[in-house]
C-alpha cells in the first residue's frame, strides 16, 4: 500500500478530491500548511505601512490517501491534471511524495491491510 | 437649542457610525478567509474617504438650495462647511450635529454596495468609486428625497432612508456585479459566522440611532420608531429562521442575521410612520420576499456576492412601498392604503423606480470609465483573486499562527 | 416630556439591547468550538422571539393592572400595546420609550438561562421555551416587582433587577440543568477566551444603560447608579483576579471577566440606593461569595455548564440581600441595615426566597412539559452533541479555513 | 441640572468606558497569537484597577483644591468623595457624572502605555505600576491641566487630553520600552488584523464621547468637536494610507487603522478649538509625522513594541501645537497663530515640554523602584516569553479547537 | 521503529491518548484535520438558509506516535479500543496507518535511533 | 528519498528554516502541531481560576522536507542546531524522524523522482 501525499495549492482542493473520487480513491485527508518551494514566499507589509517584508510562507493543502499499489498511476494523474495551474502550470502549482504503508487498520471492524483501506 | 435633542442627535450620530464596521464584519465573515482584510478595509475606508467629500462639498450639494437646478441637486454655497457655525441652528439643535448625522448615512451606503463585488474587485478602484458616487448618486439622490428636491415635492415618505440608502445601494450593487463579473472560486460556507452574527448585532444596535434617531428629536415619534425598528427586526429574523428550518431542518445562524437586517432595512422608510402592527407585517414580509429573492438571484447568473440586492434593494423597495400601505395619522400624520389612501402607495412606487433608474445607469456609467483609466480598472488579476485579496491588496493576513506562520 | 431623559432612556435601551449579543459571545467563547454558532444563536434568537411576545402580551402582563389578579400578575388590556400612543407619557418621557427599555431586560433574562444547558439543548424547543418562560415566569415576577404587585408593596427595593432578572434567571438555570443532564465531553478550557473578554467588556458597557437607566431619568440619581455600577464591577474582577492568583499562581482572564459579571450582577438591585462604600463592598462580596459557590457547583453533581447559577442567582441574591444592607436614605430614600433600618433585609431576603421558589418551580413544570411534548424534547441525540450544535442544529461551522474546509 | 448635558454626559462617560477594551483588541490583534489574551488583560485590568483608585484618592488628587500645593496637585478633601451627593452640581449636570467621565480617561491612559512592554512585562507589577502611575503621574498632570494647577494657569488649551493623556501615556511608554528592554522573538506581522480593525472602529466610536463629551454640554461645540474629530481621523487615515500604497504598492489594513488613531490623538487638544480645515490639516499633518516618526522609531533601538511614542507622544505633541496654530476665536474663543496670536503656539509647546519631562522622569522612578521590589521585577523569564505569556501569566490560551486542543 | 497514524473523531483525543499511555507511549503529538472515507462528509446550510449542500469535510484528529516494533500490537489494541463508538462501532471511527522509520534524532542531546524514541 | 519531519519550538521555525536553506534544501513545508514527549504539558486554569490542570499540550510545530540520501546527515545537522536550546539543551526541543520516500512528482512539469524536488 501506498500514502500519496499531494501538495496543491488551496483553491484547488475542490478539484483535486473531485479528480481523486473520479479515479476510485475513497479515502483521504487533508489540512492546511504553510510551504515553500521555487516560490519563495508571499510579501508582507511591515511597519504598519512603511516597508515589504518577503515571507517564506505560502498557504499550500496537504491532500493524504492511502491507496493500493496499482492505482499508483492513476491518482498522479488525477491529481496532476486537476491540480496544475491553467496552460504550462505555475511555479507553486505543488508535489506529491510517495511512500510505503506497511499496516493498515479499521477502527470500527478491526480490519486489517488491503481490507481496511 | 434644546440639549435633549442635541444630545440624542450625536448619540445617534455615534451609534450610526458604528454601524459601517458593524457591515465589515458582518461582510467580513460571509467571505473566504483569504479576503477577510479586503472586505473589512471596504467599509473601513468608505469611512475616510466619505467623510473627506462630505465635509468638502457632499454636504453642500444634498442639502443646499441649488437654484434653478434645485429640484435635482443642491449648490456649493456650503462647499467646506462655509459659513455654517456653531450656532446654526437645524431645528431646536445643532446644523452642525444635523451634519455629523447625514454624514454617517452617506459613509454606510457606498459601504453596502461592495458586498456586491467583494473577493474580485480592485481597492484602490473602490477608492476612486466612493468619491464619484457619493458626488454624482449620494448626494443628488438624499437631495431629492431630503433635501428639498422633487421626491420631497412629490410627497414621499421616507423616514430614514428606505430609497436614499437601500434601494439606491441595492441598485448600484446590481450595477457592479454585472460590469466586475463572477467569482473564479466562490467559497460555499461563509469563514466565520460569529463575525457576521456580530456585525449583524452591531446593524441592528447602530440602527435603533438610524431609525429613531431621524426623528432628529428626543419625543414620542423617536420612541415609537425605535420601536417599530425592533419589532420588524424580531420578526424578519424569526420569519428567516423558520423558512430555513422548513426547508433546510436547520436554523443557520446566517440565515437568521440576514432575515434581521432584512427587516431593519425594510421598517427604515416606514419606521416613523406605522405602528406595531404594520411593523410586523413589514418584518413578515421582509422575510419572505428577501428570502425568495436572495434563492432567486441565487440562481440568476449575477454574482451579487452578499446578496446585496435581495436585501437592501429588495427590501428597501418592499418597506419603501409598505410605508405607504401601513403608514398611519396617528404616528406620522399621514394616512396609507390601510386608513383609505391608496394615492400614497402609487407615490411610494414612484420614488423608488426614480432611484433605481438614476442609480442604476449612473453607477454603471462610473464604473464603465473607471474601468478604462489607465492604472485603474475593476477587476484584480487571475492570481490575485486566487491568493486572495488580503494578501494581494493589503500585505496581510487575516490571522497567523505562532510558530508556523 | 423631558427631552433629555427621554434621550437618555432611548440610549439606555440600546445600551441595554447590545448586552445580549456582548452575552452571546460571553457564553459563546466559553463552550468548544463546535458550538460556538449554537450558543451565540440562543441569545440571538431570545432577541427575535421576546420581541414579538413582549410586543404582543408580555408589556401587558407585566406593567397593566390585573384588576382581581394584580398583586399577581397585570392583564391584557395593552395587548399589541394597544392604547399607546406617541403621546403617552410615562413620567417625564414616552410610554413608548419605557417599553423599549423594558423589552431589553426581558430578552437578556432568558439568554442568561441558556448558559446552564449549552452544548446539548435542543434548538428548536429552545424557541418555544422562550415564549412560555416570559409568559409565565418573566412577566409575572417582573409584575410583583416593578409592575404593582405584592413585591412592591411589601416595600422591597430593586433599583434594575436583581431579582426579576438575576435571581429569577440563576434559579431557572438550575432547573435545566437539572432536567438537561450532563454533558457527554465537557472542554476542559474555553475556546475563544478574546471573545469571552469581548463579551463581558460589552455587558459592562451595556450595564451603564440597565442600571443608571433604570432611573428613567438623567440625572443626579443616574449618574450615582452609574459610578457605583463601575465600581462593583471593578472591585468584584479584582477579587476574582488576587483569589485566582493566589490559588493558582495565574490570573485567569475568565476568572476576571466572570468576577465583573458578578459584580455586576450583584450591584443591580442596588446601584440606585448605595454610594461607593457599598458598592465596594457589594463588589467584593460578590467576587468572594460567586467564586466559592463557582467551586462548589463544579463539585456538586449538576452540570451548570457556564456558572449561570453561581453568578447570577447567587451573585443577585447576594445584591439584593446587600441592597437591604447599604441603602442610604442619602441617595434613593430609604435607609438599610447600616443605617439602622435592620427590617429592610429582611423584606430583600423575602423577595429572593419567593423569587426563586415561583421561578424554580414554573421553569421545571415548563421544561418537563415541553420533554414530553412529541417533536421538541430538551436533549439533541448522542451523535449531535458529539459532532457539536453548529453543524447538527444550525449547518454551519464557526470558522473555516480556505483549503482544506 | 440640565437633563440633556446630564444624558450626553453619562453617555459620553460609557462611549469613552467603550475605547479601553476598543483599545484591548487593537493592541490585542497587534501582538502574537500567544500573547493575545495577556495584552488583552493589560487593558482590562486597567478599568478595575483605576475604577477602585480614583473613587478613593485619584479623582481628589486631580480635581480638588491641593492648597498651598494647588499649582501642583489636588488634595485629599474628596477621598472616597466624601461630600458629593447626588446633587452636586458640577455647571448643569452632576458632579458624580463628571467623576463617571474622568475615570474613563484616567483608566485610558495607563492601557495606552502598555503598548510598549506588551510581551515581556510582568503582570503582576504591572498591576502595581498601575495604582503608583495613577496617583503620582497621572493625577497631578491632570490636576495641572485641568484642575486648576499652573498650566491651565498659564492658558494652554487642551479640550479633551491631548497632554494629559496622550502626550503623557506616549513618553511613559518610551520609559517603560527603556527599562524593560527589547522583545527576545518580535513577530513579523500582526496575529490577527481583523481585531485590530475591529478595536481601532470601537475607539473611533468611544472617540466621539471622549472629544464631544469633553464639552461637557449638548451644544453647537460639541457638535463642532464631533465632526472635527470625524474629520481629522479620516483625513489621518486616508494619508496613511496613501502613503503606505505608494511605499509598498499595498494599503494595509493596520496602517490605515494606525492612521486612523494617529488622527484620533492628534485632534483630541484641539476638537473645541478648530474648524473644519484645520482638522484637516491637523489630520493630514499626524498621518505623515507619526508614520516618520513611527519608522525612524523602529530603527531605533528601542523597542517600543506597538508604536505609543509615534502613534500617542508624537500624535498628542503635534496636536498640542497645532491646537495654538489652527485655534479660532468663533469656536472656542481663543485665537491662535494663523488668526495672528503667535504667543499660544509657545504656551502650547511649554505645556507639552513640562508633560514630557515629568512623565519621562517619573515613570522612570516608579518602573526603578519595583524593578528592585522582591517578588516584582519588570521582566518575565526567558521561558515564560517563550511559551507566551497567555500560558504563563494566565494559565490560558487564546483559541483552542475541538479534539486536537 | 514504526509510525503509527490514527485518524480518530476529535471527541474521542482524551481517551486514545490516555490509551496510549497506558500501553507505554511516551510520546506523540496531534493535530486537527478534516477527513472524508464512507462517512461522506456533513450537511451545511447554504443559500442563507435556503439549500443543504454536503460537504466531503468531517471533522477528524491525527494522532502520530513513532514506536518500536515490538509494540505495534499494544498500540493498535490501544487505539481501537479507546476510539470506537459504543456498540458495534459506528462509520467514521477512523483508521490507523502505519510505516517504517528509518532513524529518529533527539534534538536535545542528539541521541539517535531506538535510543531517541 | 528521504522524508525528514523535525518537531520543533514554534519561536525557532525562522531559525531552522534558515539553517535548512542553508544547508541545501529548496523545498518544505510546516504546520503548527500539538505534542508531548518527556515535557508532560503546560499548566491551565480551570474552573474559571479556582484549580490548574495538566494538559498534554504543548504546541510545537512541524517543519518537514524531503531531501535526497546524501544529504541526510547536513540537513540533521542543520535542524540540531538550530532548534537545540541554549546552553545543555532542554527538555521539549524535539525530536526528528525520518523515513523512505519511494516516489516523487512535480505536478507542474510531471517530473518524477530525484529530479522532482
Ligand atoms: N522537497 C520538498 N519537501 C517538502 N515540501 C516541498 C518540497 N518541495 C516543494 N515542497 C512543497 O511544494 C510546494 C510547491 O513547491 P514549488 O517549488 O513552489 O512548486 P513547483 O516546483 O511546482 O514550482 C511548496 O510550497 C512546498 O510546500
Ligand atoms: N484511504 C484513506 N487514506 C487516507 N485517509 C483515510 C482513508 N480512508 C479513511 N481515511 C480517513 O479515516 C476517516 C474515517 O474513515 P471512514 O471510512 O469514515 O471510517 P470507517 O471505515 O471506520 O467507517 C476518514 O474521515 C478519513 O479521514
Ligand atoms: N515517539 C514520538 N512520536 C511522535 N512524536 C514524538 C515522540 N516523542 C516526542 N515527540 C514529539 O517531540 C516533542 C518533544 O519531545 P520531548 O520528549 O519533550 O523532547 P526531548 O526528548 O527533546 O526532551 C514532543 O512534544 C512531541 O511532539
Amino acid at each position: 500500500m501506498l500514502k500519496v501525499e499531494a501538495i496543491v495549492r488551496p483553491e484547488r482542493v475542490n478539484e483535486v478530491v473531485a479528480a481523486l473520487q473520479d479515479a476510485g480513491c475513497r479515502g483521504f485527508h487533508y489540512e492546511n500548511i504553510t510551504g515553500q518551494g521555487i516560490q519563495q514566499g508571499v510579501e508582507v507589509v511591515t511597519g504598519r505601512g512603511g516597508r515589504v517584508a518577503s515571507r517564506a510562507a505560502m498557504p499550500k493543502t496537504l491532500i493524504v490517501t492511502v491507496i493500493s499499489d496499482d492505482m499508483k498511476e492513476a491518482v498522479i494523474e488525477a491529481i496532476v491534471s486537476s491540480a496544475r495551474s491553467e496552460g504550462e502550470g505555475a511555479i507553486g502549482d505543488g508535489k506529491i511524495f510517495m511512500s510505503e504503508i506497511s499496516d493498515v487498520v479499521r477502527v470500527r471492524t478491526g480490519e486489517r491491510g488491503q481490507d481496511a483501506l | 437649542m434644546d440639549s435633549g435633542h442635541t444630545a440624542w442627535v450625536l448619540v445617534a450620530s455615534a451609534l450610526v457610525f458604528f454601524m459601517t464596521p458593524g457591515l465589515a464584519f458582518f461582510y467580513g465573515g460571509l467571505v473566504r478567509a483569504k479576503n477577510v482584510v479586503n472586505t473589512i478595509m471596504y467599509s473601513f475606508m468608505s469611512i475616510a474617504v466619505v467623510s473627506i467629500v462630505w465635509v468638502l462639498w457632499g454636504y453642500s450639494l444634498a442639502f443646499t438650495d441649488g437654484g434653478g437646478l434645485n429640484q435635482w441637486v443642491g449648490g456649493f454655497s456650503a462647499f467646506g462647511l462655509s459659513g455654517i457655525g456653531v450656532d446654526a441652528d437645524a431645528g431646536g439643535f445643532p446644523e452642525l450635529a444635523f451634519i455629523c448625522f447625514q454624514l454617517m448615512f452617506a459613509i454606510i451606503t457606498p459601504a453596502l454596495i461592495t458586498g456586491a463585488f467583494v473577493e474580485r474587485f480592485k481597492f484602490t478602484t473602490y477608492l476612486v468609486f466612493l468619491v464619484f458616487w457619493i458626488t454624482l448618486v449620494y448626494a443628488p439622490v438624499c437631495h431629492w428625497v431630503w433635501g428639498g428636491g422633487w421626491i420631497a415635492d412629490l410627497g414621499a415618505l421616507d423616514f430614514a432612508g428606505g430609497t436614499v440608502i437601500h434601494v439606491n445601494a441595492g441598485i448600484a450593487a446590481v450595477a457592479a456585479a454585472m460590469l466586475v463579473g463572477k467569482r473564479r472560486n466562490p467559497g460555499v460556507e461563509p469563514h466565520n459566522v460569529p463575525y457576521v452574527v456580530l456585525g449583524a448585532a452591531i446593524l441592528w444596535f447602530g440602527w435603533f440611532g438610524f431609525n429613531a434617531g431621524s426623528e432628529l428629536a428626543a419625543d414620542g415619534v423617536a420612541a415609537s420608531a425605535f420601536l417599530v425598528t425592533n419589532t420588524a427586526a424580531a420578526a424578519a429574523a424569526l420569519t428567516w429562521g423558520i423558512i430555513s428550518q422548513i426547508r433546510t431542518g436547520k436554523m443557520g445562524a446566517v440565515g437568521v442575521a440576514t432575515g434581521a437586517v432584512a427587516g431593519l432595512v425594510a421598517i427604515t422608510p416606514a419606521s416613523g410612520f406605522v405602528g406595531i402592527y404594520g411593523a410586523l407585517a413589514i418584518g413578515i414580509g421582509a422575510g419572505v420576499i428577501c428570502f425568495i429573492c436572495l434563492e432567486l438571484m441565487e440562481r440568476s447568473g449575477l454574482d451579487d456576492a452578499l446578496a446585496v440586492f435581495a436585501v437592501h434593494g429588495v427590501g428597501g423597495a418592499w418597506g419603501a412601498v409598505a410605508t405607504g400601505i401601513f403608514c398611519t395619522a396617528a404616528i406620522g400624520g399621514t394616512a396609507g392604503l390601510i386608513d383609505g389612501n391608496a394615492g400614497q402607495v402609487g407615490i411610494q412606487v414612484a420614488s423608488v423606480l426614480a432611484t433605481t433608474a438614476y442609480s442604476f445607469v449612473l453607477t454603471i456609467a462610473i464604473l464603465f470609465v473607471l474601468d478604462k483609466v489607465p492604472g485603474l480598472g475593476l477587476r484584480v488579476s487571475e492570481p490575485d483573486e486566487d491568493v486572495g485579496l488580503d494578501l494581494a491588496a493589503h500585505g496581510e493576513r487575516g490571522t497567523v499562527g505562532d510558530g508556523a506562520d
